[in-house]
């Protein structure tokens, strides 16, 4: 595994981040399964390296800006389960009061500035807030996730090159997990999508999306030369989702096999591997590592029995929030 | 007659005319590789091959831009666009270019094309997957817009689509897929701008369309147990609107509620309701009643979105309402 | 009162903010190297440099999605849509996230921007440079929309749309950029949904937008002549909508005509007769009348797009109509 | 300039249409400045050699899409300047019958697809027209016109990217004269052009849109092989627009300078270069060539005055070719 320069208690976070989503997904996926969930959901595992090893580079001030399979990304960027659970449940105390749900989970007080369901809604989005940055004479840097099928959408290549243009201090994260929705990416994605934004003048970086110390390093270095107004820059993370495209996606293997799926999980999870890592390098034991483990279980058990048992927001609030100014949107309906 | 589902209706519809006329291919994601998401399409790649079932990148205003050029140069491209929310991101190309370019040409281009698409809420998809835009596109000259309430008209709509010389934009109703409804086996097509009188009353008329039939339909079932005999109108295509079939019925019982799942705003209900009180004013007892959508987006949480749509006990609560003379307004 | 033309006012309005708030900012297509075709940002590059009137590439989607982003975090951008025309391309960034982005979030995140574009036919410009495609936007929850008729309006309204913490769509008229009106040198705002009696008036009342504000004075002043007074009201911001304001003049008169340069079928027109017809039914003599722009592409002869739109005359004659009681369909 | 197969006829055919379109812009120029065309026009004049240099290298069943500046494809293509007159003013026998005007003159009949008055908006329609020929299984291809400006356009690469995928029959021809609208390509465009088109795998090319032979041996090589299925390909051709953006910008030195004008027009003028070598060749005589201006400004003059003098179209025609089945969409709102 590639080397960085963070401690001991940085390793730890980030195995303890990883660990952390692998079980908000374990958990929210059980929820669907058991019919208590309100919609779909997009799973993030086997993709946690890419959304730990990027915001483990970052500060609270930096932006992220997130996707349909958004429950990494806020998790990394500090997000708490209760209020994540409760979201995914429609409940009142969720971070968006019930009323985003898992494509729409937001936390703008860790920067995320939310997950999105259009696909490659949020690039526009990431490149203002990296535009805000730099008129402000701020110093945060934002990064966009997106997914490989997400390069395909117009937008990417408007944003990257107004970004280009203005030395916006914007990362371009590319999740290549190797399928949008039931399509691998050789048949929608023509040429290399490094060098699509090569062409653009930005600098782009293939990287192991399942090695989690690569991952942070790279970003460290971008993220350090983006706030001296080196951006904006472009990463593709090669890595892989273990779940369907959403939970309900259970018989795949019309378009892909399950020896591939098996490989990916036993050969390359980011979290085994990372953790054989902490262990050889004895940056922790086992014990150590198992008790982790289960801290982040029981937190997470007692998350999803909370929001189960929080109450749904009063139909009152259906209303609210439509306009900053205007407590009930449908009074002005009233003569 | 066979029940078939929604999905099966309109697969059928795709599979016989693309057998009848080799121009016509579909276009979309996901299409043939899964047959679309909701599995309307299963099979017809087998059928045809991945040249008429075309799966493409994630690119809507690409490819809906690309159907129009094939549907300019002599094919027939059935353009499925996944959820109706991604109108917003194809509006140029079908309303800048599909709908004017007969126009535009003085009569010397034409765009023969479909686009499918869906709407309907509570199915817990939240704002960005849940809207009824049917609005837009029936604002803007050149389009067409059909609204199949069963698997019936989703057929007979969707074949006469298919083989209409400008461009058609058909919204299916995303909960409706699986419902079950009788569908000829032997051809047939459903001629645009003739309304449906679903059920016959005197009393009252109650106008939906796509998802709102069904509201309407259950809604006068109520009130013919209070003895409230409710008319139901499907419009079926909203462009064009069979006006005189509205307005007959509307003379008739004197008291109409127009009933639609977009944002009730700037809406379908607007046009509706003012044709008839534009047309019928000295026959109504009371000026057509709105229901659309609450302006709200939509919003997840269960708790909170099945509140923002009509449902049949609103429905009939509004008409009883009207049948008493309730819903004038105060001065 | 010194008179100032309509580009002058919006001039004035983006400098003042600018000078007031330093996270204001301009940006849009030849914003700052030719102050835009209309000439109407001429000067401001110079007092407030590109960093704060920024030229884009021809990339509206690109644009306006970096602007919901800038907004998000903490500015508040002006996009600059060259033709209202064009905002088929930014649909999904101003639909689906900026209306959107307070209310998903629980009203945790919001979206204070503007976005400055036009609307009008008569200019030549044919079916994609002169569109009036506010229904559009005034159909989506969360957006507010904004109209103004005159150098007056344009500036007050573009004043409070830039402290507005919402996503704001203002339609510009584009053959009024160089009109004359009276502006008050001081500072002023004009609160949105308020509307603004025009003219005072007892036998009918006219409610146009933008553009069709001066065709309803002038019809106005036609029918003054022959000893009608009509009521001329001008909304301002379509979204919110002056509702009492309409009601107390349509139940004064009780005669309205609602007059738009959008297209007529599924627009602004089937809204607010709607709502007067439902809320004012008992006090008309015939319902609302509504004109619109006709439904067809706007054709580029001279000949022809001159009789799509509402003329002054057009209105008079069917306010005549309305007065001697012709306008109530035969049946 | 570089050689080409074509015997004495293409050249002449090349020169003349290069006249003709030069010819065309000068009267439409005239129209507007004596106030008799409605609304505005964007001259072409300057970039003939792009327009004939591309239509020479195709047949009638070749489709290309225009644009806003769109007279020149239109000549180019083969279209008559009394059908064209009379659409740029608005008349009954215009191509569109008045209904479209000099943004929206379309010639189907020649292949000419449209104008656009939606920069990059015919990017979809190209690429969907050689969709047809390679579904149908027919031979004709697709030439894309459109300026740098239109390169930001984030459409071109969503279909860039299918065309790639899918080996469409399309050239895509950009057509870069320095500007778009008042602001200078640089400005504009961030790192390569061509290299946007290379990184979806699309052979791109540029040349010197002021040599009428350089661009049409170009085009006749890659429409060969996109007859045969080795599409697409990518050009990008160096030009210059003489007048204004349209023909009301009329003082330009806030945005380019009068020397830069005088420069291309004298040293780098498409029909004065391309005359000369025409005579040094031996291929036509000065008279001869004399002789064929003449002849050109003569149609002009003539079909100007046809037009001037033609007949607009009835006020019925105003709700004809809305709908092709509806002879009067307005009937529609009568009950
Ligand atoms: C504009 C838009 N088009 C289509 C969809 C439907 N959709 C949701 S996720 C998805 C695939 C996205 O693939 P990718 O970007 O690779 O992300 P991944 O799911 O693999 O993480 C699609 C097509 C959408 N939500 N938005
Ligand atoms: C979508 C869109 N945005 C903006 C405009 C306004 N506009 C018309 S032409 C033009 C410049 C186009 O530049 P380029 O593509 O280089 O073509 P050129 O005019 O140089 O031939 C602009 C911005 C438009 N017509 N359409
Ligand atoms: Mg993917
Ligand atoms: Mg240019």
């Amino acid at each position: 595994m590639a080397k960085t320069k963070t401690n001991t208690e940085d390793y730890m976070r980030m195995y303890r981040q990883m660990v952390r989503i692998r079980t908000f997904e374990d958990n929210a996926n059980q929820l669907y399964l058991s019919a208590k969930m309100p919609g779909l959901t997009h799973m993030y595992s086997g993709e946690e390296a890419v959304a730990v090893g990027i915001c483990e580079a970052l500060t609270t001030d930096d932006k992220i800006t997130s996707t349909h399979r958004g429950h990494g990304h806020c998790v990394a960027k500090g997000a708490e389960f209760k209020e994540m659970f409760c979201e995914l449940l429609g409940k009142k105390e969720g971070y968006c009061r019930g009323k985003g749900g898992s494509m729409h989970i937001a936390d703008q007080s860790n920067g995320n500035l939310g997950a999105n369901a259009i696909v490659g809604g949020s690039m526009g989005i990431a490149t203002g807030s990296a535009f805000t940055s730099k008129l402000l004479g701020k110093d945060d840097v934002t990064v966009c996730f997106f997914g490989d099928g997400a390069t395909a959408q117009g937008l990417l290549y408007e944003v990257m090159n107004m970004a280009a243009l203005w030395k916006l201090p914007v990362i371009y994260a590319c999740e290549n997990n190797g399928y949008s929705e039931y399509t691998r990416t050789e048949e929608i994605a023509a040429g290399s999508i490094t060098a699509r934004a090569e062409a653009f003048g930005i600098e782009a970086h293939q990287v192991d999306g399942q090695d989690v110390l690569a991952v942070n390093e790279l970003t460290q270095k971008l993220v350090a030369r983006a706030r001296k107004g080196e951006g904006p820059f472009f990463m593709e993370l090669m890595t892989y989702r273990y779940h369907g495209h959403h939970v309900g996606d259970i018989n795949r293997e019309y378009y892909r096999s399950k020896d591939e799926e098996k490989d990916w999980k036993e050969n390359k999870d980011p979290i085994i591997k990372f953790r054989s890592w902490l262990v050889e390098q004895g940056i922790a034991g086992e014990d150590e590592i198992e008790a982790m483990n289960a801290e982040v279980k029981k937190d997470a058990e007692e998350a999803v029995a909370y929001a189960e048992a929080a109450p749904y927001p009063d139909q009152s609030e259906v209303d609210m929030h439509v306009y900053t100014d205007i407590e009930h949107a449908l009074e002005r309906d009233t003569a | 007659m066979r029940d078939i589902t929604l999905s099966q209706a309109v697969n059928e519809a795709l599979a016989e005319e693309m057998r009848r006329d080799e121009t016509v291919f579909i276009i979309g994601e996901d299409v043939a590789e899964a047959g679309t998401p909701f599995k309307v399409l299963s099979g017809l790649v087998e059928e045809f091959g991945t040249e008429r079932v075309v799966d493409t990148p994630i690119a809507e205003p690409g490819f809906m831009g690309l159907a129009v050029g094939a549907a300019l140069t002599g094919t027939r491209p059935v353009v499925d666009l996944m959820f109706g929310d991604f109108i917003y991101l194809i509006m140029d190309q079908l309303c800048n270019q599909a709908a004017k370019a007969y126009y535009m040409s003085g009569g010397k281009l034409n765009v023969p094309l479909v686009l499918r698409t869906n709407l309907g809420a509570t199915r817990r998809s939240a704002a960005q997957h849940s809207q009824s835009l049917h609005a837009l596109v029936a604002h803007i000259p050149g389009l067409k817009v059909a609204m199949p309430s069963s698997a019936y008209e989703a057929k007979g709509l969707m074949k006469t689509a298919i083989r209409d010389d400008n461009p058609v934009v058909i919204f299916e109703d995303k909960l409706m897929y699986n419902d079950n409804a009788p569908v000829p086996e032997e051809e047939f097509l459903i001629p645009f701008g003739e309304a449906n009188i679903k059920r016959e009353g005197s009393d009252i008329t109650l106008i939906g369309n796509s998802s709102m039939v069904q509201v309407c339909e259950t809604a006068a079932e109520i009130l013919a147990k209070e003895g409230i005999e409710a008319e139901v109108i499907d419009p079926r295509t909203i462009v064009p609107l069979d006006e005189a079939a509205i307005l007959k019925s509307a003379k008739k019982t004197s008291r109409v509620i127009v009933v639609d799942e977009g944002h009730q705003s700037f809406g379908i209900t607007g046009e509706i309701a003012s044709r008839i009180n534009e047309k019928a004013f000295y026959h109504l007892d009371a000026p057509a009643l709105r229901m659309g959508a609450m302006d709200v987006p939509v919003p997840f949480s269960p708790a909170l979105e099945d509140i923002t749509v009509p449902t049949p006990e609103t429905v009939a609560e509004n008409a009883r309402k009207l049948m008493s003379r309730e819903m004038i307004h105060a001065a």
